[in-house]
């Protein structure tokens, strides 16, 4: 299956959740497209990871439409998705521990088709080349950072159009981050659209153009990455909890 | 009570009731009286399904011989219902139907149950409930005041293989493989014992797990006594014939001496006719080439074409049928033409010599109720079971 | 002869076919993570159907074929329609549907075929060379060559092949593999059809030693698991050194203690090695995911 | 399903006296003491009343049943709250079966050899399950495959003990309290129901109050991968020692039923039926062991007369399918889940007419 060229990611009015008749979010709308990185704001169990699941289609909605390129994509399973282009990161990075890093991009390039061609593998980790570095090494053996690097660069072999990441930035160095947001530029302007699910206020400032801010169970607000900063955004959709972490 | 505790209570009633309803229909079912309308009932049991289902060939040969028997007008017009439960060779299994053809079917006498295991773990209860049986196994202990025997004792045919590899082979280089169980070791016993009578000390003993799935540390052990002669009556055919090639792998091709217990084509298909002019069988039963093999043969064709006929396990299996009704018809004169009841039939079982075409050399008596003690011994000749040593006398 | 080595030499040729029939369940235990305890009634209808090959004139090879089509379909359908999709209540209720699937195929051979034992033809009844004082049959070259030959076969295909390392993937991290796109359900399958007609080749190499009825392949599972317990279920040239201690352990066992006791040891040799060793002899220590 | 099931775990770990929901209840097997008290003992008469009522051969395949059903619900122990399959089950049974009788025949009395067998079945458990439980998933259930593999041989090497290939014969005339036990008896039966209770009603106290919490949490977080605050080791040893000692009580209890134990009677099938028995009627119930032991004991006798023996594995294997994919919680959980639906359908009819 060829993507097709102008994919945007479209969300209308999306209910979803876990359970089939429980919805954990209403009325979504969402549009990413191509070259543009839209970041997602919320609290632990705002629905991040619900949205993240349904747009990589673990998740069935419950109503509204979710479209790629203007085709409706609804019925179609996560390998169909992959295949058409769209990459999940998912939350808590979801290596394959006991395969080796050039294993796991392996099984990455496999699930879209394709084989992993030693121009692949040098282009992909041109972005990370610790795992050049480590490429004969289990990934569980990895730090915690080198393992989103890979969850990452998982995503990037598939060549995609569009990479729906989930909270890359949980429980990395603050250093780390700082990689993370460069890399995740990079890959922005390399024309790739990512939909950007996290807490750390300054990796959404570094990397996205707007902000949507999730909270009980749909998008209250759309925000420029730098109105994160004022205290009445914080206080409002963040809470206590949210701000002491992001802060 | 909560109305949850409630609602669980009335679902458990309601399991409850269709068990008791399923219970009382059960104890009407087994309410009829075998001892009327002229049909003699009999029972066995045998490992019709299970890992053990190999050797329920035995019951099927009973089987024909008693329906032979029936299509033939019956004993003095008295049709014989004959009723075969599964017991998986497992002993917990085995009081189970035994108690259901002797509570529910109420049959008058076991005929052919088989295994040495399964009929011990039921010994005591046929006595106890007075009905006597002839047991298909081979172990001496099972012979008791309600159980009779009609094969050899192992010892019995042990000594007679050790007397006539030394006799008609002309080798006292004898070395014995046994399993560790009542044929395997009383085998051992008997060749020993006869081998002493002469001043003669086996080359070797060597022991075998029937369960194994290798026998070459056996082989190799039975090669290093040199023997010419091997005695190995307990084992089956699958087991023997393993033995055989492992031995034949590392070139030791003794003259081997078995039993009915493994006279069967799987042995010979087995071994892929290494074993002709070879292998010797000490058995009390017929062979199947004699002139009233012929006629088993027939009678097995006809009920069960499907089993094996040259098989020794099927020809005692149809032996024992055979003496069933030789018993019937005896306890049947005793009971004035009558269905005999379990006391008759132990009364004439009590005081009875066979000594007919199928078998020979029993002598029941009110203390004694072993099996045969004659026997003879078949020789393979052209992938087929010839006797070549006439009946005679087992050594005590 | 000298009975340690000859318990040896032959330890070896028969530890050899012992390893085989861990290579099905390993294929099996990396795809999906449980061990099917159906593999040798798999084997067993391939054997009767071929063994009904044999005898309607077919030759060997023909035979051979039969044999290993049979149990690679079979192998398949299992899996495909049974076990594969239990895996969703999990690894135990997978693991016991193939306890079910035993007794179901074990339950139609004995209405259908019955329990007595028959032999089964080899591939060449001729004797190859001696060594050590053993005669070895051409079969026993055959067995340990095509033994040899999976485990390579095996070992490589685990390694390097793209479906062998997202099989391994999929065993892994079953959610991320679905997340890129990898066919979970259609690997496992392929680890079926692969270990069922492994399974019909481990059946041609025992039914002409322990001879054919519903249950002569079983009784070598239990080789199997020791084997590739022993030796460890990522490391396949592990469960071919394995098996080969476990048919010397088991001959010395035999020849020098008593016959009764070889499963017991074997079962303690087990015990001992995951206590000192958790992923076998060669296994890689499993990391834990930080 | 398995989030689902977590979650419920650990809020009940959390709070153990909170109510459960009807479909927890159900699913986890807890909660709802004296609702599942009365159930049992209304299985138990029923089965009772069954027993009594049949003829002699079918009480004695009741009572087997029975006996099977103690060693199910300890094996449900494992099963249940471990997750762990254990094909052992055989053989803690054929400890408590061979130690009565060697123990009496040593001149012991038989009531003291019974509970001399029990304790050293609850030893010799204890013992193996110091290894066994360092496993974990599919190993335990190849190691304890490979133990029960070995016991029927084993029983021939020490043969002085267990009397060989040829086996031994139970003391007879055991009679405490003036109670024949053996065989079919009347007695015999209200026995093994009594204790069946005895021992449910002690499960169901255990699985509810902080033991069976603490196991189920250590159970639950080994599926899941995680770690909590308690000895994971200390915990599985005792729940594999509980199994084993109920275990050791089928088997005295067997021995004493089928009088003669041999080493044929404790093949690895027996574990397997154990397992099965408790998958079918559902691991987590206490009257659902019942249930599994009447399919384990009881089925296999009576389809005889409706389908050629050679066949009832084909019966036996199609029924632990059908289990499995109805989602593997057995026919027990099935049921109390169906039984408030049954009821409210009844009332609402009521209500209606």
């Amino acid at each position: 299956m060829t993507p097709p060229r102008d994919a945007a990611l479209d969300l209308t009015s999306v209910a979803t959740g876990y359970l089939s008749d429980v919805a954990v979010l209403e009325d979504i709308d969402l549009h990413v497209e191509p070259g543009q990185a839209v970041g997602v704001i919320g609290r632990n169990g705002a629905g991040k990871s619900c949205l993240a699941l349904t747009i990589a289609g673990q998740l069935r909605p419950q109503a509204g439409r979710v479209t790629f390129g203007g085709a409706d994509i609804a019925p179609l399973s996560s390998r169909a998705r992959a295949g058409l282009g769209i990459a999940l990161v998912p939350e808590g990075r979801q290596v394959f521990g006991q395969l080796t890093v050039r294993e796991n991009l392996v099984v990455a390039a496999y699930g879209v088709g394709q084989r992993l061609t030693p121009a692949a593998f040098d282009a992909v980790t041109e972005h990370f080349p610790v795992l050049r570095t480590k490429e004969a090494d289990l990934a569980a053996s990895l730090s915690g950072g080198e393992q989103q690097m890979l969850a990452i660069a998982r995503a990037l072999v598939q060549s995609p159009r569009i990479i729906v990441c989930d909270e890359p930035s949980l429980g990395l160095a603050p250093v780390a981050i700082d990689v993370l947001a460069r890399v995740l530029g990079s890959i922005r302007d390399s024309g790739v659209g990512l939909l950007l699910m996290e807490q750390n206020r300054g990796l959404l400032e570094d990397v996205c153009s707007s902000v949507k801010l999730l909270d009980g169970g749909g998008i209250k607000l759309t925000v420029e990455p730098r109105d994160l900063s004022r205290p009445e955004v914080m206080a409002a959709y963040l809470g206590h909890a949210g701000s002491a972490h992001a802060l | 009570m909560s109305t949850r505790s409630l609602r669980i209570t009335l679902c458990a009633a309601l399991v409850a009731t269709t068990l008791a309803a399923c219970g009382g229909g059960t104890a009407d079912g087994g309410g009829d009286q075998g001892s009327g309308g002229g049909t003699i009932k009999l029972g066995a049991f045998s490992p019709l399904s299970g890992p053990a289902v190999s050797s329920s060939s035995g019951v099927k040969a009973t089987e024909a011989a008693i329906r032979k028997l029936n299509d033939a007008g019956g004993i003095n017009g008295h049709k014989l219902e004959f009723i075969v439960k599964d017991d998986q060779y497992d002993p917990a299994k085995t009081p189970g139907v035994t108690r259901e053809l002797v509570e529910s079917d109420n049959v008058a006498m076991m005929c052919g149950p088989q295994g040495s295991v399964p009929f011990g773990a039921v010994k005591d209860y046929l006595a106890a409930r007075k009905v006597p049986s002839i047991v298909n196994a081979g172990a001496p202990t099972l012979a008791g005041e309600y159980s009779y025997l009609v094969s050899s004792p192992f010892d019995g045919l042990g000594g007679l293989l050790a007397d006539y590899a030394m006799d008609e082979l002309g080798t006292k280089n004898i070395a014995i493989a046994y399993s560790e169980d009542i044929l395997g070791t009383s085998a051992l016993e008997g060749a020993k014992k006869a081998l002493s009578e002469v001043g003669a000390q086996p080359a070797g003993e060597v022991k075998f797990d029937v369960s194994a799935t290798d026998f070459s540390a056996q082989a190799i052990q039975l090669k290093g006594t040199n023997a010419d002669f091997v005695i190995m009556p307990g084992a089956q055919a699958n087991v023997a014939g393993q033995l055989i090639n492992a031995a034949e792998k590392i070139g030791y091709q003794p003259k081997w001496g078995l039993s009915y217990a493994s006279q069967n084509q799987t042995l010979l298909d087995l071994t892929g006719g290494a074993l002709d002019g070879r292998a010797f069988f000490a058995t009390p039963y017929i062979s199947p080439e004699s002139a009233v093999g012929q006629d088993y043969v027939a009678t097995l064709n006809k009920y069960f074409p499907e089993v094996e006929t040259s098989s020794g396990a099927t020809i005692a299996g149809y032996t024992i049928g055979e003496v069933c009704l030789t018993v019937l018809q005896a306890a049947v004169d005793e009971a004035g033409g009558d269905v005999p009841s379990s006391e008759d039939i132990q009364k004439v079982m009590n005081n009875m010599s066979i000594d007919n075409d199928y078998i020979k050399g029993i002598n029941w008596t009110t203390d004694g109720h072993e099996g045969a003690r004659s026997a003879q011994i078949l020789a393979l000749v052209d992938g087929k079971f010839e006797t070549d040593q006439d009946y005679s006398p087992l050594p005590e | 002869m000298d009975l340690l080595q000859a318990s040896i030499v032959l330890g070896v040729v028969v530890g050899i076919v012992y390893a085989l029939s861990g290579a099905g369940l390993v294929v099996i235990f990396r795809t999906s993570g449980y061990i099917s305890f159906a593999q040798g009634d798999i084997a067993a209808v391939g054997l009767f159907v071929g063994l009904a090959a044999y005898k309607a004139g077919g030759g060997y090879g023909l035979t051979a074929v039969t044999v290993i089509l049979v149990s690679t379909v079979l192998g398949g359908l299992v899996g495909g329609l049974i076990t594969i999709p239990l895996e969703r209540h999990g690894h135990l209720p997978a693991a016991l549907s193939t306890i079910g699937v035993g007794l179901i195929i074990g339950g139609i051979l004995n209405v259908t075929v019955g329990g007595d034992p028959r032999a089964f033809p080899e591939v060449s009844s001729a004797a190859a060379f001696d060594f050590a004082g053993v005669r070895l049959g051409w079969s026993d070259i055959v067995g340990m060559l095509a033994s040899a030959a999976i485990f390579i076969g095996l070992g490589f295909f685990f390694r390097r092949s793209r479906i062998g390392i997202a099989m391994r993937a999929v065993n892994d991290n079953r959610f991320a593999g679905q997340i890129l796109g990898v066919p979970d359900k259609r690997l496992k399958l392929v680890g079926w059809i692969v270990a069922g007609s492994l399974s019909g080749v481990l059946g041609l190499f025992v039914a002409p030693i322990l001879s054919l009825s519903p249950v002569s392949v079983n009784t070598l599972l239990v080789f199997g698991f020791c084997a590739i317990v022993i030796g460890g279920f990522d490391s396949i040239f592990g469960a071919l050194v394995a098996g080969v201690s476990i048919g010397v352990l088991s001959n010395l066992t035999s020849a020098y203690v008593d016959p009764n006791l070889v499963p017991t040891v074997l079962w303690a040799a087990m015990l001992l090695v995951l206590l000192i060793r958790p992923n076998g002899l060669f296994g890689r220590r499993r990391l834990v995911r930080v | 399903m398995t989030l689902q099931k977590d979650v419920e775990t650990q809020e009940s770990a959390r709070r153990p006296r909170r109510r459960l929901s009807a479909r927890a209840a159900a699913s986890t097997g807890r909660g709802r003491v004296p609702a599942r008290l009365l159930t049992l003992a209304v299985v138990a008469v029923a089965v009772l009343a069954f027993g009594f009522a049949s003829a002699p051969s079918v009480r004695y395949a009741v009572i087997l049943s029975v006996i099977y059903a103690i060693a199910i619900l300890g094996n449900n122990a494992v099963l249940g709250l471990l997750g762990e399959m254990n094909l052992s089950g055989g053989v803690t049974m054929a400890l408590g079966a061979y130690g009565f009788c060697w123990f009496s025949a040593q001149g012991m009395n038989p009531a003291l050899a019974a509970v001399t067998a029990v304790l050293l079945t609850a030893l010799v458990s204890a013992v193996i399950a110091i290894p066994t439980t360092r496993l974990r998933g599919i190993f335990t259930a190849l190691a304890t495959f490979a133990l029960a593999y070995a016991i029927p041989t084993l029983a021939i090497y020490l043969k002085d003990i267990t009397g060989g290939d040829e086996g031994t014969s139970a003391p007879y005339d055991f009679a405490p309290f003036g109670l024949e036990l053996s065989g079919s008896t009347w007695d015999m039966l209200t026995t093994v129901v009594v204790i069946f209770v005895l021992l449910g009603a002690l499960s169901l106290y255990l699985f509810n109050a902080r033991p069976g919490t603490t196991a189920l949490v250590v159970g639950e977080a080994e599926l899941a991968g995680t770690t909590t605050g308690i000895s994971h080791r200390t915990v599985k040893v005792v729940v594999w020692t509980w199994a084993g000692t109920l275990g050791g009580i089928a088997g005295v209890l067997y021995a004493l039923a089928v009088g003669f134990i041999g080493p044929t009677g404790f093949s690895f099938m027996l574990g397997v039926w154990i397992l099965v028995g408790g998958v079918i009627a559902g691991p987590r119930s206490v009257w659902g062991a019942l249930l599994g032991g009447l399919f384990v004991g009881l089925l296999p006798v009576e389809l005889q007369s409706v389908v050629p023996p050679a066949a009832t594995g084909i019966i036996f294997g199609a029924i632990l399918l059908i289990a499995l994919l109805a989602g593997g919680r057995g026919l027990a959980e099935w049921i109390e889940r169906a039984a408030p639906k049954m009821t409210e359908l009844i009332r609402r009819r009521r209500a209606a007419s």
